[in-house]
């Protein structure tokens, strides 16, 4: 029978497929808690086409750029430092982890820079110079704020999720012989990067 | 059941009948098929069940009878309601508006009520409209009800097809006088109803009756519902009272510092028309809703006649 | 299979002393079963405090005008009964509970595959529940704006509903992470030879429920975040004054609360598809129907949200498609009554309390379910949408049919959960005036409901008066009820060996370990080789 | 499910993926600076659509994986989709 190797008690033998299944699943609840902010996006921008496109001029698009490719690219290396656990190679793989965190930090000051100048402005959630802009501006600031803001907030919780693994990869607590935790670290950090590509072009590039 | 009190009256109940009289059937069959078996292979009758692990037939059957019946009923309920979309052209026009806790009709040639007055045998539509938060317009006799959004104009028609009264509820929850948040609907025929329009625009009846002071304020502070959240006998509701207003001194936050006002001419103009500039302590900022679209000048000055009065 | 021959102690898990004693060894166990436990008395407290609020609420109507509270203390008594009845008992209810104790059982597994994650789940539904009942004392008061937080009502009220709305959104959570562990624990760790199909239909339910749990609750969630940022941050959503749209708010509170109905639900059929069988002593009619049925529920009731907003001012197009699509979610609901009654046939039917609540909760349950085809219908729900109607509709059905499907499921799983026997004829008392209270409290409702009495109404006209003083009267006979019910079983006798092992001739795996199970279930992990309920 | 065997990729081949997709958010950004009315939007998403696809085959490793997480991604996608569907039969129709 060969079922019968399947561990039954998840303290005394671990189960990664179980870990990693838990983690997917977990990744799509993610899906759908942007998911109703994408409703809400796509019901408001319906309503107030004009104002959204007008809005959307008030942010960089370069800013967002870099931004992506600064994600793209750190989603690359952490894929990069799975291939590299498995061919164990500690090194490459706390490499790769390190780069990765650090393109995660040029993340956040880049997104603290682009909110710190719509703050200077007075743009923020509550400012006097938001009550006072148009339905459809308004919105569409609300939004910003909010879908950003939630996922720098992922953002966070995966470096933190990357910075563990890349200590435990340190310690040698995760090896080639056992390597969930990154796999699945790796795994929620796409997800981070994969909500950022539907966000870079609903609020940087709408025409 | 089928009173025929408006024009959707019988098609809604026949879908009432429809559904509920297949229900019935079901729930009675059900339960006593499920009663018979439990009396007929009880432990004692049946000793040994006969394993039995299903039928393909069955469950074909069971899925397609149903099926066919809930078509039946969406077709009853679609049928009852769609007409209740498209009001005819020529229908009479009234404004309604809801705000906490009461209701204003307006219409067409610009008189107001808190009571909705229709013609028999008209079509009537209304438009609605809310100020604040969420209300319903419920008429249970004549089987319609919308919501009133603010920001939207939400819509309802009807023909009212029997001279009476009918109550008009409030059904979306909308705070604290949600269950008092009650009128009714008059149906007068037409003929009636056209005398009471004109007593209503004739205005040589308001200036009459506007001679003793505070008759007409009076009129409006009902009108507009202000007595949802004002009490004239003193007793503390949503809003403060206004037995003794009108020269009273009391203290009012402005921007969030505190101080002392007169309540004069100049201050309730101003309470009236933006409620939240002056908040006076011990109430709520945000429940009163400013009258600037419903209450002009000269109307304003009517209601402080009205409040002198009120020694 | 009871007969195991002594050759080893093997401690149960209610007497198991790990790492640590008494109520430590509790708060930090990892054990599926305690933490069943723990589910089950925390339910039991918050359901206790809900219901007097009911009889509170109950006794406020008996007639029209003030009789023991105001309005305001009535609109916060409705609120915070409607909060705690569904995000602290039903939603979690029959899952949490039963499902943390028995679904490792009767796959065959030693506990689920995330323990210590079990455990913080439950942990979170605590913290949910203070920060929500917390809202009744902080602040501006309990909030007002019933369960629903509709927009803008929600966001200009001056009562607490940040608090509450935390809370609600901390209950998600846990009851996510409970969903995606016993997902999690069915792909992985079913007992060898137990492939999909032989797994007992209580599991399969809980499939379904899992991923409704899994993929609408966030949904709310991200909903209460904006709610709550509009509230503190001044963000706009939801408010039409700065250009939101709170009918958009229903659709996203909708589109997770109805598919939360079925999260109630699903589990409570689960349980009672495993009841009937053993009572009847036969195989359950149609497995695989069942099955499809459950799975075909959690797929449809995805798109039927939009049957709570009939009147809200929805597009005509959206009314017809929700109104259709309400009808067709039905279905799959039909094939389980008509799977439950075929079972019975040819039975050999042993009449015991846990079988005649399961009889009674497809009663009342068909009650309920055929008062939503008079609500899902368009013309009749214009009618009857927020009306006593509904009111009567939900408590057939959430009460009628989780709350029963909880009280038989207990009354079923008692001897095997605390390898104690209640006396069954007190039970069967019990159970007699519950259902008649429960009747004459709720089905005045629909009267009041057709003749035109809104819900959530402090006050009414007297034309409401007589089913009111009739309903209320119920209330009091259904409270009746629960007290003996209740006491029943506190005072249910310890009992050991066979007679509580399999005391019910049940089939699956949870009857053929000790009662109460061991620490780990089995001495062995059972190898299975048939469905579920071979007789 | 059984305990999969793990298919290894190269470094190559991820950044192969990765300069697929800096050139797809390349071009992204090119279209919606012309002028092409909704047609913008659609292209837009499409896109992002397509890079959505190569994250999750290539470095989340669908494609490489047992077919069940595949199978399960494509479910959630699909009900999402539909879920927006039907909130729309409310907006394109008031
Ligand atoms: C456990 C929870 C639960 C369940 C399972 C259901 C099940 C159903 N509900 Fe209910 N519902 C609620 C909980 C639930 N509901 C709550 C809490 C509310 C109020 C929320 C609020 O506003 O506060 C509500 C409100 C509600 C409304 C909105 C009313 C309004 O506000 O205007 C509607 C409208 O369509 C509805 C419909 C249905 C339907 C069609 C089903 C169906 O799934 C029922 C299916 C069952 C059957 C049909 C019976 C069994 C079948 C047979 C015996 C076979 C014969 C059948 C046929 C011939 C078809 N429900
Ligand atoms: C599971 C859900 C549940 C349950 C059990 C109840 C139980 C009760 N409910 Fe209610 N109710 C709701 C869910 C529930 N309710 C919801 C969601 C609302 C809407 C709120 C809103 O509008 O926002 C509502 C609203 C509501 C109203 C309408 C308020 C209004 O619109 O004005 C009223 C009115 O009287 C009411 C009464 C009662 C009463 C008297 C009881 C009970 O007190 C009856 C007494 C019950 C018992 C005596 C025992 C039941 C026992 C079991 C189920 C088994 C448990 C097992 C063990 C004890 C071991 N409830
Ligand atoms: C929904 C409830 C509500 C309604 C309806 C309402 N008010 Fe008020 N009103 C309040 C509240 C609350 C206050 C106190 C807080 C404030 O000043 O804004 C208030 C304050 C006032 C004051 C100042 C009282 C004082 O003591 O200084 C006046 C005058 C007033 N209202 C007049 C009216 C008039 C006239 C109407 C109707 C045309 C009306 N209100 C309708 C709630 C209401
Ligand atoms: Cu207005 Cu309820
Ligand atoms: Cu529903």
């Amino acid at each position: 029978m060969e079922t019968i190797t399947t561990p039954h008690h998840a303290d005394a033998h671990r189960d990664d497929t179980a870990a990693k299944l838990g983690m997917w699943l977990f990744i799509f609840t993610e899906i759908l808690l942007f998911g109703g902010l994408f409703i809400v996006y796509s019901v408001y921008r319906f309503k107030n086409p004009v104002a959204f496109e007008l809005a959307h001029h008030e942010l960089s698009i370069t800013m967002g750029l870099i931004n992506t490719i600064i994600l793209l690219v750190s989603s690359a290396t952490v894929a990069i430092s799975i291939s590299a656990m498995q061919k164990n190679d500690k090194k490459m793989t706390m490499l790769m982890l390190g780069i990765t965190l650090l393109l995660a930090l040029v993340f956040l000051v880049n997104k603290y820079f682009e909110w710190g100048g719509k703050f200077e402005h007075g743009m923020y959630p509550g400012s006097e110079l938001m009550k006072n802009l148009s339905n459809g501006d308004m919105l569409f600031f609300s939004l910003y704020f909010f879908m950003t803001g939630l996922h720098a907030v992922h953002i966070i919780v995966g470096m933190i999720l990357l910075a563990i693994t890349l200590v435990k990869v340190k310690t040698g607590a995760v090896n080639t012989g056992k390597y969930a935790l990154l796999e699945n670290s790796g795994l929620y950090w796409h997800l981070v990067d994969l909500i950022w590509i539907f966000l870079f072009p609903l609020f940087y590039l709408i025409h | 059941m089928y009173s025929g009190a408006s024009n959707f009256v019988t098609a809604t109940d026949t879908a009432f009948v429809v559904i509920i009289g297949i229900s019935v059937i079901f729930l009675v069959g059900i339960t006593a098929i499920m009663l018979w078996f439990i009396y007929r292979y009880s432990k004692k009758r049946n000793p040994v069940a006969t394993q039995i692990h299903g039928s393909n037939t069955l469950e074909v059957v069971w899925t397609i009878i149903p099926t066919i019946l809930v078509l039946v009923m969406f077709f009853y309920g679609w049928a009852g309601y769609s007409p209740m979309r498209n009001a005819p052209k020529d229908a009479m026009k009234i404004r309604a508006t809801a705000r906490m806790w009461s209701w204003m009709f307006e219409y067409e040639n610009g008189i107001k009520t808190d009571t909705l007055y229709v013609p028999l045998d008209k079509a009537v539509a209304l438009d609605l409209i809310s100020v604040d938060v969420i209300h319903s317009l419920y008429i249970p006799a004549f089987r319609v009800k919308e919501d009133m959004v603010p920001g939207k104009t939400n819509k309802m028609w009807f023909i009212a097809q029997k001279e009476g009264k009918y109550e008009l509820f409030c059904t979306e929850y909308c705070g604290l006088s949600h269950s008092y948040m009650f009128t009714e609907v008059k149906v007068l025929p037409q003929k009636e109803f056209d005398a009471w329009y004109a007593r209503m625009s004739d205005t040589t009846l308001q200036a009459e009756a506007a001679k003793t002071p505070g008759v007409k304020g009076k009129q409006l502070v009902q009108m507009n519902g202000c007595i949802a959240c004002h009490s004239v006998d003193g007793s503390k509701l949503i809003g403060p009272s206004f037995k003794g207003i009108y020269g009273q001194t009391h203290s009012v936050i402005t921007n969030d510092k505190e101080r002392e006002v007169v309540v004069d001419d100049e201050y309730i103009k101003r309470a009236i028309y933006e409620p939240n500039d002056d908040v006076v302590k011990g109430y709520t900022k945000g429940m009163m809703i400013s009258y600037k679209e419903q209450l002009s000048e000269a109307e304003i000055a009517e209601i402080i006649e009205y409040l002198k009065t009120l020694k | 299979m009871a007969e195991h021959t002594e050759t080893k102690y093997l401690p149960n898990y209610l007497e198991y002393q790990g790492k640590h004693k008494g109520l430590l060894g509790w708060l930090t166990t990892t054990d599926h079963k305690r933490i069943g436990l723990l589910y089950f008395y925390s339910m039991m407290t918050f359901f206790l405090a809900g219901v007097v609020m009911g009889l509170l609420m109950k006794f406020e109507l008996i007639s029209p005008g003030e009789q023991i509270m105001g309005a305001q203390t009535y609109n916060g008594l409705f609120t915070l009964h409607g909060l705690t009845m569904i995000f602290l008992f039903v939603i979690p209810g029959v899952a949490a509970v039963y499902g943390n104790f028995f679904l490792p059982i009767l796959i065959g597994a030693k506990d689920v595959s995330f323990p210590r994650l079990n455990l913080m789940s439950w942990y979170l539904y605590i913290l949910g529940a203070i920060v929500v009942l917390s809202s009744q004392f902080m602040g501006d008061g309990p909030p007002d704006t019933g369960w629903t937080f509709y927009a803008p009502y929600s966001l200009k009220t001056q009562t607490n509903v940040v608090a509450a709305v935390t809370g609600a959104f901390i209950l998600g959570f846990s009851s996510i992470l409970t969903g995606l562990n016993f997902v999690v624990t069915m792909h992985r760790l079913r007992a060898p030879g137990m492939g999909w199909l032989r797994m007992p239909l209580f599991a399969w339910s809980l499939y379904g429920t899992g991923w409704i749990q899994l993929l609408a609750t966030p949904i709310v969630g991200i909903t209460f975040l904006m709610v709550i940022a509009e509230r503190l941050l001044g963000i706009g959503f939801f408010d039409p004054a700065i250009g939101g749209d709170p009918i958009l708010y229903q659709h996203l509170f909708w589109i997770y609360s109805h598919p939360a109905v079925y999260i109630m639900i699903l589990p409570a059929m689960g349980a009672i598809t495993e009841i009937i069988p053993t009572f009847a002593r036969k195989t359950i009619f149609g497995y695989t129907a069942i099955v499809i049925s459950s799975m075909a529920i959690a797929f449809v009731g995805y798109f039927v949200w939009g049957h709570h907003m009939f009147t809200s001012g929805m597009s005509s197009t959206s009314r017809w498609v929700f109104s259709l699509l309400t009808f067709l979610v039905a279905i799959p609901s039909a094939i389980k009554v008509f799977n439950w009654t075929a079972t019975l046939y040819k039975g050999s039917i042993n009449i015991q309390p846990p079988f005649l609540w399961a009889i009674s909760f497809i009663f009342v349950f068909m009650i309920g379910g055929f008062s939503g085809l008079v609500l899902g219908s368009l013309a009749t729900d214009i009618h009857t949408h927020d009306t006593a109607f509904v009111v009567a509709h939900f408590h057939y059905i959430v009460f009628g049919g989780t709350g029963f499907a909880f009280f038989g499921a207990l009354h079923y799983w008692f001897p095997k959960m605390f390898a104690r026997v209640y006396n069954t004829k007190v039970a069967n008392i019990g159970l007699l005036i519950f259902f008649i209270g429960f009747n004459m409290l709720y089905f005045p409702m629909f009267y009041l409901g057709l003749i035109g009495m809104p819900r959530r109404y402090y006050d009414y006209l007297p034309m409401f008066h007589n089913a009111n003083i009739l309903s209320t009267v119920g209330s009091w006979i259904l409270a009746i009820g629960l007290i003996i019910i209740i006491v029943n079983l506190f005072r249910a006798r310890k009992a050991t060996g066979k007679i509580v092992d399999d005391p019910w001739d049940g089939k699956t795996l949870e009857w053929t370990t000790s009662s109460p199970p061991i620490v780990e279930n089995f001495e062995e992990i059972p190898v299975v080789d048939h469905g579920p309920y071979e007789y | 499910m059984s305990d999969e065997k793990h298919h290894i990729s190269s470094y190559l081949s991820h950044i192969m993926v990765l300069m697929g997709l800096i050139v797809l958010t390349v071009i992204t950004v090119l279209i919606t600076s012309v002028e092409m009315g909704p047609y913008n939007t659609a292209a837009a998403m499409l896109i992002a659509s397509i890079k959505g696809a190569i994250v999750l085959l290539y470095f989340m490793h669908l494609r490489f994986d047992n077919k069940i997480y595949g199978v399960m991604v494509a479910i959630v996608i699909a009900i999402f989709a539909a879920v927006i569907v039907v909130t729309f039969f409310d907006y394109l129709y008031r």
